[in-house]
This record gives structure tokens, C-alpha cells and sequence, in this order.
């Protein structure tokens, strides 16, 4: 996959690290993730302008040409700010899908209105079990005519409610295959439901007869589906690395700060233990997030292994990092006003988009064993 | 108490009697709040609200055997009210430490319910350690003048006294110098506001303190003594608490028959998969122990023996809260991704995440009750304390 | 099952305990471990006299009529000793298996000198797998006439090396069923293999048309071996519950001793900690010891699934405790001269026998599956 | 140390010197001992053992850029021996404190690896508190008599020389009174007692040091000044261990071409259980996160950023070993109860069960290093000391 040189990737990493820093600070975020669209379409704008939305569209469709390096980057950023944006599902997930099956018309009609932000798509990837396997697909095609036609549900869809076009696996006659979907075309039903993190949106969405077009490719459209859920994992990876971080960095400063008995909280072994462990957990899941992506970025034999272990090990890190640091600050963090909860709430989603960790684990050693089979 | 010896009745003719009240007053339910105080003033009236306590109060005498027969024999009939001097924290507390004047005023209206109270201990700056608090309580010439803040304080909105502690002493070390009010908490000068928990729900709330009026007779113990009131009325809470912990929220009513996480997993169809079958195994046997432990430790309480298993049951619990959230989150999967009344088994999961950390922080986190467990019941030496020795005003705050 | 009067219990319970305090002291067994037997013949038949080897054993056979109860509260005793000793194979799992299949004849041969002491008998029921299972039994038996013959391997049979008499499965033509082989007969060779657990002596058994007795029962015989094997599982929950609280009693004893910096290590929260939570582990493996014992005894509906609680939970604590242990006392539990290891090597043991705690955690689940299903 | 600027050859100079050596004088194996010292021999007098230190002492006073120059040749051609002024631990500490009799003696035999040497720190009363060692150091008129007990010591019974600390001053705080020596070993005055392990071997020995003699010159930086001397000696140490943990025992081989555990599994018949595929993936796991850890550290530090990842690595091994045993021994199931040759799997799996604490214990224990974390990494504050401000002779022993 691409690259930039490392100066650009700096730069994109400094703009995004000093817009989110202005304009998705705690304040915003807790306003706009009780807004009903879930984000703010003012620095979504912004982000698009600054090249964020299109990082991994090639130039030729408007994009910035970069590649997993830049992706995890901008979402070490993301994740320390808790952005509210549909920048995975549209800028990564579904943009990454469209280049995997490069059909030059759909990138053609798709690609330059994602990457400036006029459009936002999402892709439909698993049913009711909500596991990510072709097997777990809950849509059928079948043709009409020229044109095709979709029946069934997709489920954990990631902000269908505010996206244009929707990219949704389904089954057809001749085997699984990626369809574009109008999002408000007739016999498409987007309900969105209420999610345990306020700061993403998840919807269900029933297909009756939609109207759908396919979208054509080379290869088996599943590994097209995994090489953009790579992309997606490894920016999800960046996303609970750079959250761990900082809920650990406000962590300690409350620790150093907070007196119990006369002394900073900080100075007992209880505490200072659990921030020693977890800054074991931060800095070994920073390292799994960037090595996943550096070996997506170099085509690398064994880069389905680094994102593998990225997806459980931050996962896992992330959660932990969140549920200890609520212990450690007490009764404080145990209110809604504190972030504490929000960070949690986001983990334990992540922990869950796109497979759990025992999903991950159990791929990590399949991808072990073929690597010396 | 007064010990057996000290009870004029055998325990035949004791249990004939409370069967033959029973038999006469108890109806067999109880509606609505109007009747449920109708039938504690009767059982106050008639003496068995607290057996154990002097028959100047309303009590016996009873010693703890004669007691329980009343109680068992309550509890035979499923009639409420009796015991309470066992468990009612507030009424023990006022009678151990009040003054004649609130015993007269207060106590049987405490017995009979009709009196909402609420805890002011813990404040923002004084969680783990209680004994910092800085709310201030001035002496003037017939009251005192309380100022400060406190902070989870269920049943504040509603409540006619509030147990407060507030320091009353500046310059001697911070234990001896708080002392301990009944505070009426309808007056201006205190302020209830919700307070929003993680949960999103509110169940408590901080109370801001601004000249409230004490009375001097709501002094329980004496002036700087509070510490110790507050440890006998401590005491009194964790003998009731223990079963404490909510369940999941959603009440989705769960087969009486099998084990929730069972039927759960069977729900989301993953009770065939072996790794799921390992944590429910896990879960439901820390569970097991857990009420195995109680059992034990019950049953070597009626022996004399005192049991180190009692302090275990509120590490133990937080323990098996969370790992309950967290095998249930992963039997969901992307399940849990949900929240709200349409995603009832998601909802359960989530908020018994989140309200575990009301067991593993509120009333003293899982690093207090390891000190506590280590200290106490092991007999490990403590930390050096900084702050014990000086006087308060000079313990760095923060 | 049976069960004594409690006073008859704490009789044996105290008997016990005095004799191993003066017996089966460090020393004592530091010595018997390195000797071949890996017993010290005159306890054994101390432990005899008491009636502590023939304690299940109904009277009529010379023994003392106990159940489990008083076999988890013995074995309490000798877990805390680190008692080296065939209690186990002998008193407990072949006297358990013998009078499970109810043959009045091998009663009446063998219960009363395994009772008095004088014949050690042991149970060889798995193979090479060693999984306790009846899928995993390695041997099989042929008639011969009147008579039987067995071939093939039994692993892991605890205390073969000085067994007079083995109580073999095997399959027969006609299913599985128990043998009685005198262990010095022709065509059996009993290869003791060295143990990680010196305190602990283990075979494994070869069989080439060894002689062998069947012994009748009127039910499937894996039955009957469940039932002794929950006895024996009593057995060892009962010594690892006794083996973790006096390794967490020395453990305590040592931190508010041992000064580092100039005060005792048990004052810092790392030690206090950890000995707070090894406490829950210990008392949590009393309860389930004894509450097993207890259903087991009153054939409780829900004595399968105490046993298996039992047997998992105790194999976790055991460990974890004498893990811990070694941890905090630091270097001084780094040499050999020092009992911890002992104890540890003793958990590892325990953890093993009769099934590792994965396989208990499962079959768990299946108890309580079935109770309600 | 010099830099770059002092150096007088351009890199490209140097790099063709270094290779001019080891073309002319490097046979590309060492066979024995013999021929180990006498290449050694010859590294330090081409002056390429360590091209850091001053000329005076055999060196270059080469910048760290160029010395890695050096060392890069050198291992590209597979030949040892440069790099010392990084890595020998005893030459570095004696150059830094050594007074210029023992560095005339002592300094050119260690560089050349003709020296034995032994760490004589520990003692039975002070592991996590180093500082608080009752080994004596009296002065005597030119010598000083040691007296005291130490432990942990690899080595002891071939060394030459043991690096001691011992207390000097019993009146001043218990940093203040510790001085460092050059322990000649071979001397009646020192027992060398093996110590048995838990695992069964003897890596280790008791000293027991009686009258034993240290010569004046051989105490290295001023006295009382020990404790300084040690935390450069330390930091030395710190920075060669590392991969210092020991595999599985048994020696077996194994297959090249796949990660051990999955080669153990699969030869247990257990690669199929999907509870040991979960525990396999995360004890492999943590290696490699272990292992990208150490290379962003490196990585990082050649950036110049100083990295906390560094003082992570030993937690995390100790975390790995324990956790690989543990899933060794759930893949072997009953197998694990046996040992020895004839049960290589069973070995390992015992032996890493065991030796685990070797890294958790040694060197600092997980708890300690937990501590150094906090403290030197995330800068929480410290505990109360209570020992650290008192004369040493006040401090409670035991």
C-alpha cells in the first residue's frame, strides 16, 4: 500500500493533532454526540479540507495518496480527542473497499466526493450476528434486468443514519459481492439505534427491494472486504492506542495531584502499580498499532499477523487502560461529568467493530501457523 | 443489651407470644407506604421493633437468642418490622450516642419509619479518607453553623435529617476533631442538587452546606468525638449492606430455572462455544464461592468464632461484578454495541460495567478494603501515616 | 455416603493433625522425598492405627465408616503437612473404587489390610492421554479361560512403585471394566517415572498379558470410578485448601518480619495487596472443599457440581497462592532451602490429578446445565 | 568521553581502518579459550576494544558515531571483542573510579578478559534495599578488613576480584555510608558457599566474608561515596541484560520454522483446542509486543528521545516466562507432573515455571520495578521513607 514521505505524514499528523485540539475538545464532543447527526459537520469540513477524509484516495480521485502509516497516525489523534465523525466508516472503511475493488466507474462516481467530504458512505458488512465473516452476510441480490435489486438486513452499521451511499455485501446468485445503495433510495430502511458510546452512531438497516448497483472487481469480493477491514483495524488500533494514551496521561496528573492520608494518591504502591502495568499496556499497543501498520504499508508477508495482534492487543489495552483508570481516580470518575466513562464507552466499542479479540486471537494463530506451514 | 439472664421468659412462652401477635395483627401484605407504617407503629407499639433494646425504648431486653426466636418467628410469617435493632442503622446510631432530648423526639418515629434520612460523610476532598473532611461546624451560642460540601448522599431530596460529620477542631490531629449532628436537612441554608453518575442515572446527590442551623441538642457523643460515633454507626451499615450490589437494570425477567449467564449464552447461541463455557464456568463459580464464603461465615458467627470471611464479600463481590459485565459483553459481541429498552440483554451488560465500580469504589475502594483485609484481619503492619499526628490545619490538602 | 459424628470427626481431625505436626515436619519430608519409596513406612502404619488410611472404609472391612467430610478435614491436615504419603492411592481412590463396584469378594480381600495398612493398593485409569476419561483408558483385557489377561499402558498411577495391587481399567469385550493385578505379577512392568513434585510418586504401567481378577459390580463401571474419583477429588481439595492457608500463613508471617527499607515488607500495598486477595483465594478454597465434601456426603442433587467447583477452584487457588508466595518473599524462596517451592511443586501436582481445571470448568457448566435443563 | 569533534579521521577513514584490521588479522573463529584471550589481546592493542575511552587507556576518544562504526564492521565480520566501552561492565566501573594503581593493574587484563570477576552486593538483609547492607568495611592502616555476608553471587568460586559494597560509616544515613571495593577473592578471609536453587541447580553462591583484606587502593571512588560508584556500575549492568532470561532447559530442538508453542501443542496433540489456540495467541503475543517495544526503544533512542519503553522491558518478561509456563503446562496437561531428561517437554515447562522468578525476583523485583516506573517514568511521587534521613545504626533490622 502507499506511503508518504515522513515530513507529510508529520504534517498531517500536526494539523489534525491541532485542529481536534480547537475544536473537539471535551466540550464539544458531549455536545455534539447528543446532537442527532453525532457530528460536526463545520469540522468535518475542516478535516476534509485538510486532507484527512481523503488520506488514502489517490490523487487521481482527489485524495492525499497515503497509506496505513498516515491512517493509524490521524487516529492516535482521533482516539485522544474522541472524535465524533464518520471519518472510519466513510474515509477508511468505505474508501478503502472502493479502492480494493476498483471499479474505475464507482471510483470514478464515489471517490472525489468522499475525499473532499460532500459525501459520506459507509459499507454494510455483516448481518444480525455481527461477526464479520461472509457467513454472517444477512443480504441477498438478485437481478433485475440490467439493474439488481436487495433483499435481507445489515447490522452494526456504522453511521448509516448520516451517509449518502452505502456499500453493502450481499449474496448473489454467482457468490458474495459488493453493492452500491443509494442510502434514502426507496425499500432502504436506515433505523438507527441508541449505542452504548454516545460518540459513535450504529444503525440496522432493512433492505425491501432496493435498488442496488454492483460494483465490479477483479478478485473474490471478501478479500477485498478484509484488505479494507485491515485499513479499518489498523485505524482502529491507532484510535485505542492514542485513547489509552491520553486517558492514561490524565490519569497520572489526577494521581500526582489528588491527596488521601496527607499524600498524592499517586505515591501509594496501589496506585502507582496499576499506572506502571498500564503504561506497559499504552506503549506496547502503540507499538502493535504503527508495526500493523507499517507491514499494510509495505505489503509485508506477515502484515495480516501485525494486524491481527494490533486488533486484540489494543483492544484489550485500550478497555483495560479505561476500566483500571476509572478505579484508580474513585468516586470522581464514578460521575457523568468526568470523561473517565466516555473513554470506556469508546473502547468497549472498538473492542467490538469489526471482531472481538478472541475473533482476532484465534486469526492470529491461524496466520502463525500458515506463515512456517 | 441485657444478656438471657436478664429476659423473664422462657423461650416456649416467648415464641407463643409473638406467634399469638402475629396471629391477631399480621394481615399478610402490606400496600403501599400509608399501611407499612400503620404496621411498624403496631409492632413498636407491641415491643418487637427491637427486642434487644432497653424496655425504656420501647425494647425487651432480650438477649440475642431470645431475639432471633422474634425474628425467625417474623420471618416465618413473612412480617416485617422486628430487628431493627439490628438493622436500623439511623436508630441505633441515636440511641448509642443521642441526647435525651432528640432520643425523646426522634426514636420512635425512626422506628416506625416515618422519618427520611440520609448520610453526610463523604465530600469531594474526603473519599477514601474520611476522617480529611472540611466541612466546618461552628459553635454559636445555642446551635451549630454548618459549612461545606458533601457528596453521595442518597435520599437527600427527601430526607428530614442528615447523619453529618464535620470538624469542629482545627488544631488537633484530624480524627479528633469531628464531631457528629443529626442535621435538618429542610432548612435554607442547605442545597440538594442531583448528581449525574455514570450510569446516567441519579441516585445521589451533592448537598451544599451555607450557615445551616444545627441544633446543639442534634450533637451525637461529644464535642470531637465523632470519629467514634461514626465507627459504631459504620458498624451498623455494613451489617445491613453485603447483598447491596444491583443486578442488571433492563429487569428482563430471566428463567427462575437456570443460571442467567446460561441462559444468555443460550440466547445469543453461543453456550457451544467452549471459550464461552470456560468464563460462565469462571464466573458463576467465584459466585458459588462467594455465597459459599457468606454461609460459612455465618455459621461461625453463631459458633463465637469471628470470621475473616466477612470482609471478604465486598472484594469478592466487586470481583465477580466485573467479571460478570465482562463475560457478558463477551457473549454479546457486537451485541453490546447497543444500549436502551430495545437491547435489554446489551443494556444489562453496560450499566453492570459501568455500576460494578459503585461496589469496587463506593463505601471504600478495593485498595481501602485490601488495607482493611490485610491490616486487620491479617494483621499486617500499616503505612506510616503523614497526617496522622499533626494538626489538621496543617495537613496538606488537595 | 457415610458420615461420622462431628466429635468422631474433630477426633481424627486433631489425631491427625498432632501426628503429622510431629512426623511429618519439614524435615521430615525433605527427607522422605529423596528416599526410593517416597513414603516413611513407620507414619504410614501410625496413620493406620489411627484408622486415618482405612477412614472410608466400612467397618465391616476393619475400617472406620467415614465419608468425605472427614476425608476432606484429613486431607486438610496433610496438605499442610506436604504429607508424603499413598493415603491417596490407597485409602482413598482404590478403598473408593472397590467399595464403589461393591464385590464382596475383593471386599473381603482386599479392603482389611489396605485398612490396617499392610496392603497398598493404588488405580490405574488412563492412558497415555491422561485425560481421566473413559475414551482415554489404554488397556485392554482378553479371557483366558476362567481367568483374564490384560495388554497395553496405564499413565500417571499415583504411588505404583510400591502398590501391592492395582485396580486397572480396561476394556473388555464387553465393555469397560475394573481388574485386580498384583503389581509383582509376570507381564507387569511398573516404570516410576521422576516427578516435578518430589513429595509425589507416579508410574507408569505396562501390561503384557498381565494375570488379572475382574471385579463384578452390578453398574457401568465408569460410574463407579466417577464416584471414586469424586472422592478423591474431595481429597485433593481438601489438601490444596489446607496446603494454601499454611503457605499463606507463612507467607503473612514473613512479611510482618522481613524489613526492607526500614520497615516491614507486609506495610507496603504490593505485599498487603496481594496477601488481601490470596486470602479470598484460601478461604474461597476452604469453602468449596468442604461444601463438596458436604454434598458429596448427603448425596446431595447437586453433589457433581460442588465437586467439580471444588476441583477447579482449589487447583486455581493452590497454585496462585504458592505462586504469589514465592513472589513475595523474594529471593530467600529462590532456593531450594526454602519450603515454598515445595508447596508449589505440590499445587502443580494437584492441579493435575484427575483432571486439570479447563476440564472442570467444562463439565461444571455441564452440571449445571443439566440440573436445570 | 570525547566527541566527534576530537576525533581526528573522517568516517570513511576509520571504517577502512577497521576493516584493514580485521581483513589482516581476524581468522573468523575462536576456538577455546586460549585463542578467545589472544584475540582479545590483540583488539585491545590495535586499540579497537574500546575506541571511546581516552588514548591513555587503549582507547580513541572516538565519538558514539564513530564507534558505531567500529562496532558495525566488527559485526558484520562476526569478530568480538570491540564495544567494551559500552559493554564491560568491570572496566567501565574501574575506569570511572578506580584510583590510577588499580587501573595500571587491573584495566588492561579486564579489557582483555584475563581477569575473573564477581558482584558481591546482595546480602541476606538487603535485596530490594540494597542500600541497607551490614557487610563492614574497618580501615585499617593501609588496608581495610571486611566482614559480613553476601549473596546471589555468580561466579564466586573462579573470580579474581569481587565489585563489593560494604558499609564504611555507621553514623550518617544509609546511602552516605557505603563505599565500593575491588574484593580480591582469592584469600582465606572469603568462603564461596554454592547455593541451591529452586530449580534445583547452583548458578549462585553465598560469600561469606571473615577478615577478609581489601587494600586501600582498591577502593574505588571516596569513601563513603559507594553508593555512586554502585548506580554507574548499575546502569552498566542494566544496559547489557536485557535478553539476559533463560529459555526452556531441556535443550531440545525446535523446529525453526515455527513459534514454539505452536510446535509444542501440535506435538501434544492440542493445537485444535481453541481454549490453548487463545492462550498460545497471547503468550506470543506479548513476545512480540515485547519485541517491537524494545525496537521503537532503540529506534527512539537513536532519535535522541530518551524512552520510557526501556525500564518496561523487564516487567514485561517477567510477565511473558510466567505466562508461558503456565500455558506450556496446560498444553502437557497430566504431562507436566514429570521431569527430567526422559520428559523434555515436562522439563521446560517445570523449569521455565521455576526459573520465571529469576526475572521476577531478580535484579529487582516486579514490585520494585513497578515503583522505578512510576517514579522515574511517570514521575509519581514517592513513598514516605522512613529509614532514609536517620543515622544508619537506627535503622530497624530484621
Amino acid at each position: 500500500m502507499n506511503s508518504l514521505a515522513a515530513e507529510e505524514r508529520l504534517a498531517f499528523q500536526h494539523s489534525t493533532a491541532r485542529l481536534l485540539a480547537d475544536r473537539s475538545t471535551e466540550v464539544d464532543v458531549r455536545r455534539t454526540m447528543e446532537t442527532p447527526s453525532g457530528y460536526d459537520a463545520d469540522l468535518w469540513k475542516a478535516m476534509a479540507d485538510l486532507g484527512v477524509v481523503g488520506l488514502i484516495i489517490d490523487p487521481a480521485y482527489g485524495g492525499a495518496g497515503a497509506g496505513p502509516v498516515e491512517v493509524e497516525v490521524v487516529f492516535e489523534e482521533a482516539g485522544a480527542a474522541l472524535l465524533c465523525s464518520p471519518l472510519l466508516s466513510s474515509g477508511v472503511l468505505a474508501a478503502g473497499l472502493l479502492q480494493a475493488l476498483d471499479d474505475e466507474d464507482a471510483n470514478l462516481r464515489l471517490l472525489p466526493a468522499i475525499a473532499d467530504g460532500s459525501l459520506i458512505a459507509t459499507a454494510a458488512l455483516t448481518g444480525p450476528r455481527g461477526t464479520w465473516t461472509p457467513g454472517a452476510v444477512a443480504v441477498r441480490a438478485r437481478a433485475e434486468g440490467d439493474a439488481c435489486r436487495l433483499d435481507g438486513r445489515a447490522s452494526f452499521v456504522t453511521h448509516a443514519h448520516v451517509a449518502d451511499v452505502l456499500l453493502v455485501a450481499a449474496n448473489a446468485a454467482d457468490g458474495l459481492a459488493i453493492f452500491e445503495v443509494e442510502a434514502r433510495a426507496a425499500g432502504v430502511a436506515v433505523t438507527p439505534a441508541p449505542t452504548f458510546d454516545h460518540t459513535l452512531r450504529i444503525a440496522e438497516v432493512a433492505f425491501d427491494g432496493a435498488p442496488a448497483r454492483r460494483i465490479s472487481t477483479s478478485r473474490p469480493a471478501w478479500d477485498a472486504v478484509e484488505e479494507a477491514l485491515s485499513l479499518a483495524r489498523v485505524a482502529l488500533a491507532g484510535e485505542q492506542a492514542g485513547g489509552g494514551r491520553r486517558v492514561l496521561e490524565f490519569t497520572v496528573d489526577y494521581a500526582k495531584t489528588r491527596l488521601q492520608f496527607g499524600r498524592a494518591i499517586g505515591s501509594y504502591q496501589a496506585i502507582k502499580h496499576m499506572a506502571a502495568d498500564l503504561l506497559l499496556e499504552s506503549e506496547s499497543a502503540t507499538s502493535a498499532a504503527r508495526h500493523a501498520a507499517a507491514q499494510l504499508a509495505a505489503s509485508a508477508s506477515d502484515a495480516k499477523a501485525a494486524v491481527e495482534l494490533a486488533a486484540f492487543a489494543c483492544a484489550d489495552a485500550f478497555v483495560k487502560i479505561c476500566a483500571d483508570a476509572i478505579q484508580m481516580h474513585g468516586g470522581i470518575a464514578f460521575t457523568w461529568n468526568h470523561p473517565a466513562h466516555l473513554y470506556l464507552r469508546r473502547a468497549r466499542s472498538d473492542a467490538q467493530l469489526f471482531g472481538a479479540a478472541a475473533f482476532h486471537r484465534e486469526r492470529y494463530v491461524c496466520e502463525l501457523e500458515a506463515a512456517h506451514g | 443489651m441485657a444478656d438471657d439472664a436478664a429476659a423473664p421468659v422462657t423461650d416456649d412462652g416467648l415464641r407463643e407470644e409473638v406467634r399469638a401477635f402475629l396471629e391477631n395483627q399480621w394481615t399478610g401484605l402490606l400496600q403501599g407506604e400509608t399501611e407499612r407504617k400503620a404496621w411498624f407503629a403496631k409492632v413498636v407499639e407491641a415491643r418487637w421493633a427491637v427486642p434487644r433494646w432497653p424496655t425504656e425504648w420501647m425494647g425487651r431486653g432480650l438477649g440475642d437468642v431470645q431475639a432471633r426466636i422474634v425474628e425467625s418467628e417474623f420471618a416465618a410469617a413473612g412480617a416485617t418490622g422486628t430487628g431493627q435493632d439490628r438493622t436500623n442503622l439511623w436508630a441505633n446510631t441515636l440511641l448509642a450516642g443521642g441526647t435525651q432530648e432528640l432520643k425523646e423526639r426522634l426514636l420512635l418515629p425512626l422506628l416506625r419509619g416515618e422519618v427520611g434520612m440520609c448520610l453526610l460523610y463523604s465530600e469531594p476532598g474526603a473519599g477514601s479518607d474520611l476522617a480529611g473532611i472540611r466541612t466546618r461546624a461552628d459553635r454559636q451560642i445555642d446551635h451549630f453553623l454548618i459549612n461545606g460540601q458533601k457528596v453521595w448522599t442518597s435520599y437527600a431530596a427527601t430526607a428530614d435529617y442528615g447523619m453529618l460529620i464535620a470538624r469542629t477542631d482545627w488544631d488537633v490531629p484530624k480524627h479528633r476533631g469531628i464531631s457528629f449532628f443529626f442535621l435538618p436537612m429542610k432548612q435554607p441554608g442547605v442545597e440538594v442538587r442531583p448528581l449525574r453518575q455514570i450510569t446516567n442515572e441519579s441516585q445521589f446527590n451533592e448537598v451544599f452546606l451555607t450557615d445551616a442551623i444545627c441544633p446543639e441538642e442534634n450533637l451525637l457523643g461529644e464535642l470531637g468525638q465523632g470519629w467514634g460515633v461514626l465507627q459504631t454507626a459504620l458498624a451498623y451499615e455494613r451489617s445491613v449492606m453485603g447483598e447491596g450490589a444491583r443486578g442488571p437494570r433492563s429487569g428482563v425477567a430471566e428463567s427462575k430455572n437456570e443460571e442467567p449467564l446460561i441462559a444468555l449464552a443460550r440466547e445469543a447461541g453461543a453456550l457451544s462455544d467452549p471459550l464461552i463455557r470456560q468464563e460462565i464456568s469462571k464466573v458463576i463459580g467465584l459466585k458459588k464461592l462467594n455465597a459459599l464464603n457468606t454461609a460459612r461465615a455465618k455459621a461461625e458467627m453463631k459458633q463465637g468464632t469471628s470470621s475473616a470471611l466477612m470482609s471478604l464479600g465486598k472484594l469478592a463481590m466487586s470481583r465477580i461484578l466485573h467479571e460478570e459485565a465482562r463475560v457478558r459483553t463477551m457473549i454479546l459481541g457486537a451485541g453490546s454495541l447497543l444500549e436502551g429498552p430495545d437491547f435489554p440483554r446489551a443494556e444489562d451488560a453496560n450499566f453492570l460495567t459501568l455500576n460494578a465500580y459503585f461496589t469496587s469504589i463506593g463505601g471504600g475502594t478495593d485498595q481501602i478494603q485490601r488495607n482493611i483485609i490485610g491490616e486487620r484481619v491479617l494483621g499486617l503492619p500499616k503505612e506510616p501515616e503523614v497526617d496522622r499526628d499533626i494538626p489538621f490545619r496543617d495537613v496538606r490538602s488537595g
